[in-house]
C-alpha cells in the first residue's frame, strides 16, 4: 500500500482533529456534544481527546472551552464580563416565587409539583412553571410510578448552561445540603396542613441518576 | 430617677416591640403563605432554627393572626388553617400525651415542622447562591456571530414539547371556545306551535292547561321548555285573535288554559 | 505618587489586554474596529498592539482573526469550511396542522387517520403525515382489527429523543397541562380559531387509506 493511499484512510493528525473541533465549536452558540463532533468530523477522529487538548489550550484565556451537560461551547471568561455592557441581554426579572421554584426544580429533581409546593408552603401558581418552561430552563422527566403517576419537573442543558454548569451535581452546595438531609423527601407523621394526596416516595432518593 | 430612666426604658421597648409586630402585620401581603410568614417569625428567637422552640414560635404566629383580626386585615384561607394546626400541636405539646393515643407524638410533628422551616431557608439559600452565579449573557458570553454559510442548504422542522403540548390543550379544549351561534337545536318557532295547536285544538271541549300541550321532549331542558312555551303561548295568542281558542288564567302567574273558541 | 496608586492607573499588562479583546472579538455580533475596542477597554490600552498578538496567537488555529473593512472578527479558518455544512440547515417551525396531527398521534396512539379527523374535526391532508414520517417521527403502527383494517400510526423513538421524553406515557396530561398554565381558559389572541379551518370532510378520510 502506497503511503498516500494509507493516508487517504488514517484519521488527521490530534494537533488537526483539535482545529476542527476549535472551528466546530467556535462557530456555534449552542454547546455541541461529542457524538455530534464525531459525527462531523472525519472517519476515525477521536473529537473526546481532541477536546483534552484544547480545553488545555484555552485555559486562562478571554474566553474558555466549558461543558454543558454532555456538551461543549465556547464562552467568555467571567471576569472579563464588565466590558460587554453592549452584548448584555436584558432579561425579565424573576420573581421570588419563579427563583424559589427553580431552585426547588433543580436541587430535588425530579420533584413533582405536590413536593414543590410542600417545600415553599404556598400554590405553585400557573405563570411560574409556564414561564420556567418557555425560558426552557424547566421540563417535564419522567412520571413518578406512584398512585395517580405524577408528572415530574427536571432542568435542562439551557439551563446548565445559562448558569455555567457542568450538570446538576455541580450546584453549588448540593452536597452539604444533601448531607444535612435537607433534600431527602420526609414524610410528614402526619398530613399536615397542606394537602398532598400522594404519599413521599422513597424512591426519590436516587436523585440524578443519569 | 434611675427608676424612671428604667420605666422610659421599658416603655421605648415596648413601643418599638409594637411597631415592629405592626410593620410585621401590615406587610403581610409580601408573606408568600404561612411557612413563609413561620420562617420570618423564627428569626426573633435568633437561634438557629435546629434548636428553634416550636412552641414558642406556635404563640408568635397565634399572636399574629389575632393582632391581624384585631386589625381587620383579611387572612388567606391556609393561614387560618395553619393557626388551626398551630393552636391543635400547641396543646398537644403542653399536655401529656393520653395513655394509648395512636399517631405520631406532638414532637414528630414539631420536629417535622422545625426540618420544614430548614429546608424552605436552605432552599431559599440555595436559590439565592444560584441567581448570585455568574450567568450567560450577563457576566460570560457566546459566540456573537454564529457561523452557518454553506452551500448545502437543507430545510428541517422544528417544534418544542411545548409546542406539542399547547396544541394537545387546543384541541383537547376547542368545544369550550365555540364561537357563539344561535342554538336551533332548541329553538321551537311560533309557525311550528300554530302549526301544531291547530291539529290539536279539535280536541279541546274542557279547559285545559297550555302546559300539557307542550311537544313531548321539550320539557327535559328549561331553555327547551322555555323556547316551546313562549312559541306555544304566541301561537294560542294568534289563534284567539281569529276567535279559535279562548284562554283564561285565574291571577297572575297561574297556569294559562285554553280550550275550542266560539266559532 | 505610592506604588499602590500608580497601579490603579496603569493599563493591564498586555496579556491581559489580549485576553480582553479576545473576549469583545468572540461576543460581538459584528466585527469591531480598533477605536471601539479602545473605548470599550480600560484607559491606557493598547487594543492594536493586542490585537497583533492575537492575531499571532491565531495563526494555523481552527479559527483565525481575520480583517473586515476597519474592522476585525474571529472566522473559522477557510480550509476547515467543509466541516460547517451542517450549520445551515434551515429549521422551520412546523405548521399548526402538522403540531396538532403529531400531538394527536403522540397522545392517542396507535391512531387511524379517521380518529386523528374526528379530534381536529378537520380533514388531516396528505402532506401533513408524509412531513412527518420524513421527520421520522411518526411512523405506521399495526393495523387496526376492524372492518377496512385501517392503518394506524404511533410516534417513535427519535419522536421521543427530539421532546426530551423518555415515554409517550410521560406527555402530561389536560389537567396538569392546566395546572402548569399551559392552557389558558381563555382561547389565545395569538392563534385565532379561523387559521386552517379547511371544511370538515367526513367523506375524505378513504382518500388516504391504502
Amino acid at each position: 500500500m502506497s503511503e498516500q493511499e494509507q493516508s487517504l484512510f488514517a484519521a488527521p493528525p490530534m494537533g488537526e482533529q483539535e482545529r476542527m473541533v476549535e472551528a466546530i465549536l467556535f462557530a456555534s452558540t449552542e454547546p455541541v456534544t461529542v457524538a455530534e463532533l464525531r459525527s462531523r468530523m472525519p472517519h476515525g477522529c477521536d473529537p473526546a481527546e481532541a477536546l483534552a487538548y484544547l480545553r488545555k489550550r484555552y485555559e486562562g484565556r478571554g474566553v474558555h472551552v466549558v461543558k454543558v451537560g454532555d456538551a461543549f461551547a465556547f464562552r467568555t471568561a467571567a471576569d472579563l464580563g464588565f466590558l460587554m455592557s453592549r452584548e448584555t441581554v436584558e432579561t425579565r426579572k424573576l420573581s421570588r416565587a419563579a427563583i424559589e421554584t427553580l431552585a426547588i426544580i433543580a436541587y430535588h429533581q425530579p420533584v413533582t409539583r405536590t413536593e414543590i409546593e410542600e417545600i415553599r408552603g404556598v400554590a405553585v401558581s400557573r405563570g411560574t412553571i409556564d414561564l420556567l418552561m418557555e425560558l426552557e430552563w424547566i421540563r417535564f422527566g419522567r412520571r413518578r410510578m406512584t398512585p395517580g403517576r405524577p408528572v415530574t419537573f427536571v432542568v435542562t442543558d439551557s439551563f446548565l448552561d445559562h448558569f455555567g454548569l457542568e450538570s446538576a451535581r455541580d450546584l453549588p452546595g448540593i452536597k452539604e445540603l444533601r448531607a444535612a438531609g435537607l433534600l431527602d423527601s420526609r414524610p410528614s407523621p402526619m398530613a399536615p396542613p397542606s394537602e398532598d394526596e400522594d404519599e413521599p416516595q422513597p424512591g426519590q432518593s436516587e436523585l440524578f441518576e443519569d | 430617677m434611675a427608676e424612671q430612666d428604667d420605666w422610659i426604658e421599658a416603655e421605648r421597648n415596648a413601643t418599638a416591640e409594637r411597631l415592629a409586630a405592626e410593620a410585621l402585620i401590615v406587610d403581610v401581603d409580601g408573606f408568600e403563605g404561612p411557612l413563609d410568614l413561620l420562617l420570618t417569625l423564627s428569626r426573633t428567637q435568633k437561634v438557629d432554627l435546629r434548636r428553634i422552640s416550636v412552641l414558642q414560635l406556635a404563640e408568635q404566629y397565634l399572636a399574629f393572626i389575632n393582632r391581624a383580626a384585631s386589625l381587620r386585615i383579611e387572612l388567606a384561607a391556609d393561614y387560618l388553617v395553619m393557626a388551626a394546626w398551630l393552636a391543635f400541636l400547641k396543646s398537644r405539646l403542653l399536655l401529656p400525651p393520653e395513655p394509648g393515643e395512636a399517631g405520631p407524638s406532638a414532637e414528630d410533628l414539631a420536629a417535622h415542622l422545625a426540618f420544614q422551616l430548614e429546608r424552605l431557608q436552605a432552599m431559599r439559600e440555595a436559590a439565592a447562591r444560584l441567581m448570585g452565579r455568574d450567568q450567560l449573557a450577563r457576566d460570560f458570553f457566546a459566540r456573537g456571530l454564529p457561523e452557518g454559510i454553506s452551500l448545502h442548504r437543507k430545510v428541517t422542522y422544528d417544534a418544542s414539547l411545548l409546542d406539542l403540548m399547547r396544541a394537545y390543550a387546543r384541541l383537547r379544549t376547542k368545544d369550550e371556545f365555540r364561537p357563539f351561534v344561535l342554538d336551533r337545536k332548541h329553538v321551537f318557532t311560533m309557525e311550528q306551535a300554530l302549526e301544531r295547536m291547530r291539529g290539536l285544538i279539535g280536541y279541546v271541549g274542557e279547559w285545559a292547561d297550555l302546559q300539557s300541550f307542550l311537544p313531548d321532549g321539550w320539557d327535559v331542558s328549561p331553555m327547551a321548555r322555555r323556547s316551546a312555551t313562549a312559541a306555544h303561548f304566541a301561537a294560542i295568542l294568534e289563534m284567539a285573535k281569529r276567535g279559535q281558542v279562548a284562554i283564561r288564567q285565574s291571577e297572575t302567574f297561574a297556569p294559562i288554559q285554553i280550550r275550542r273558541g266560539p266559532e
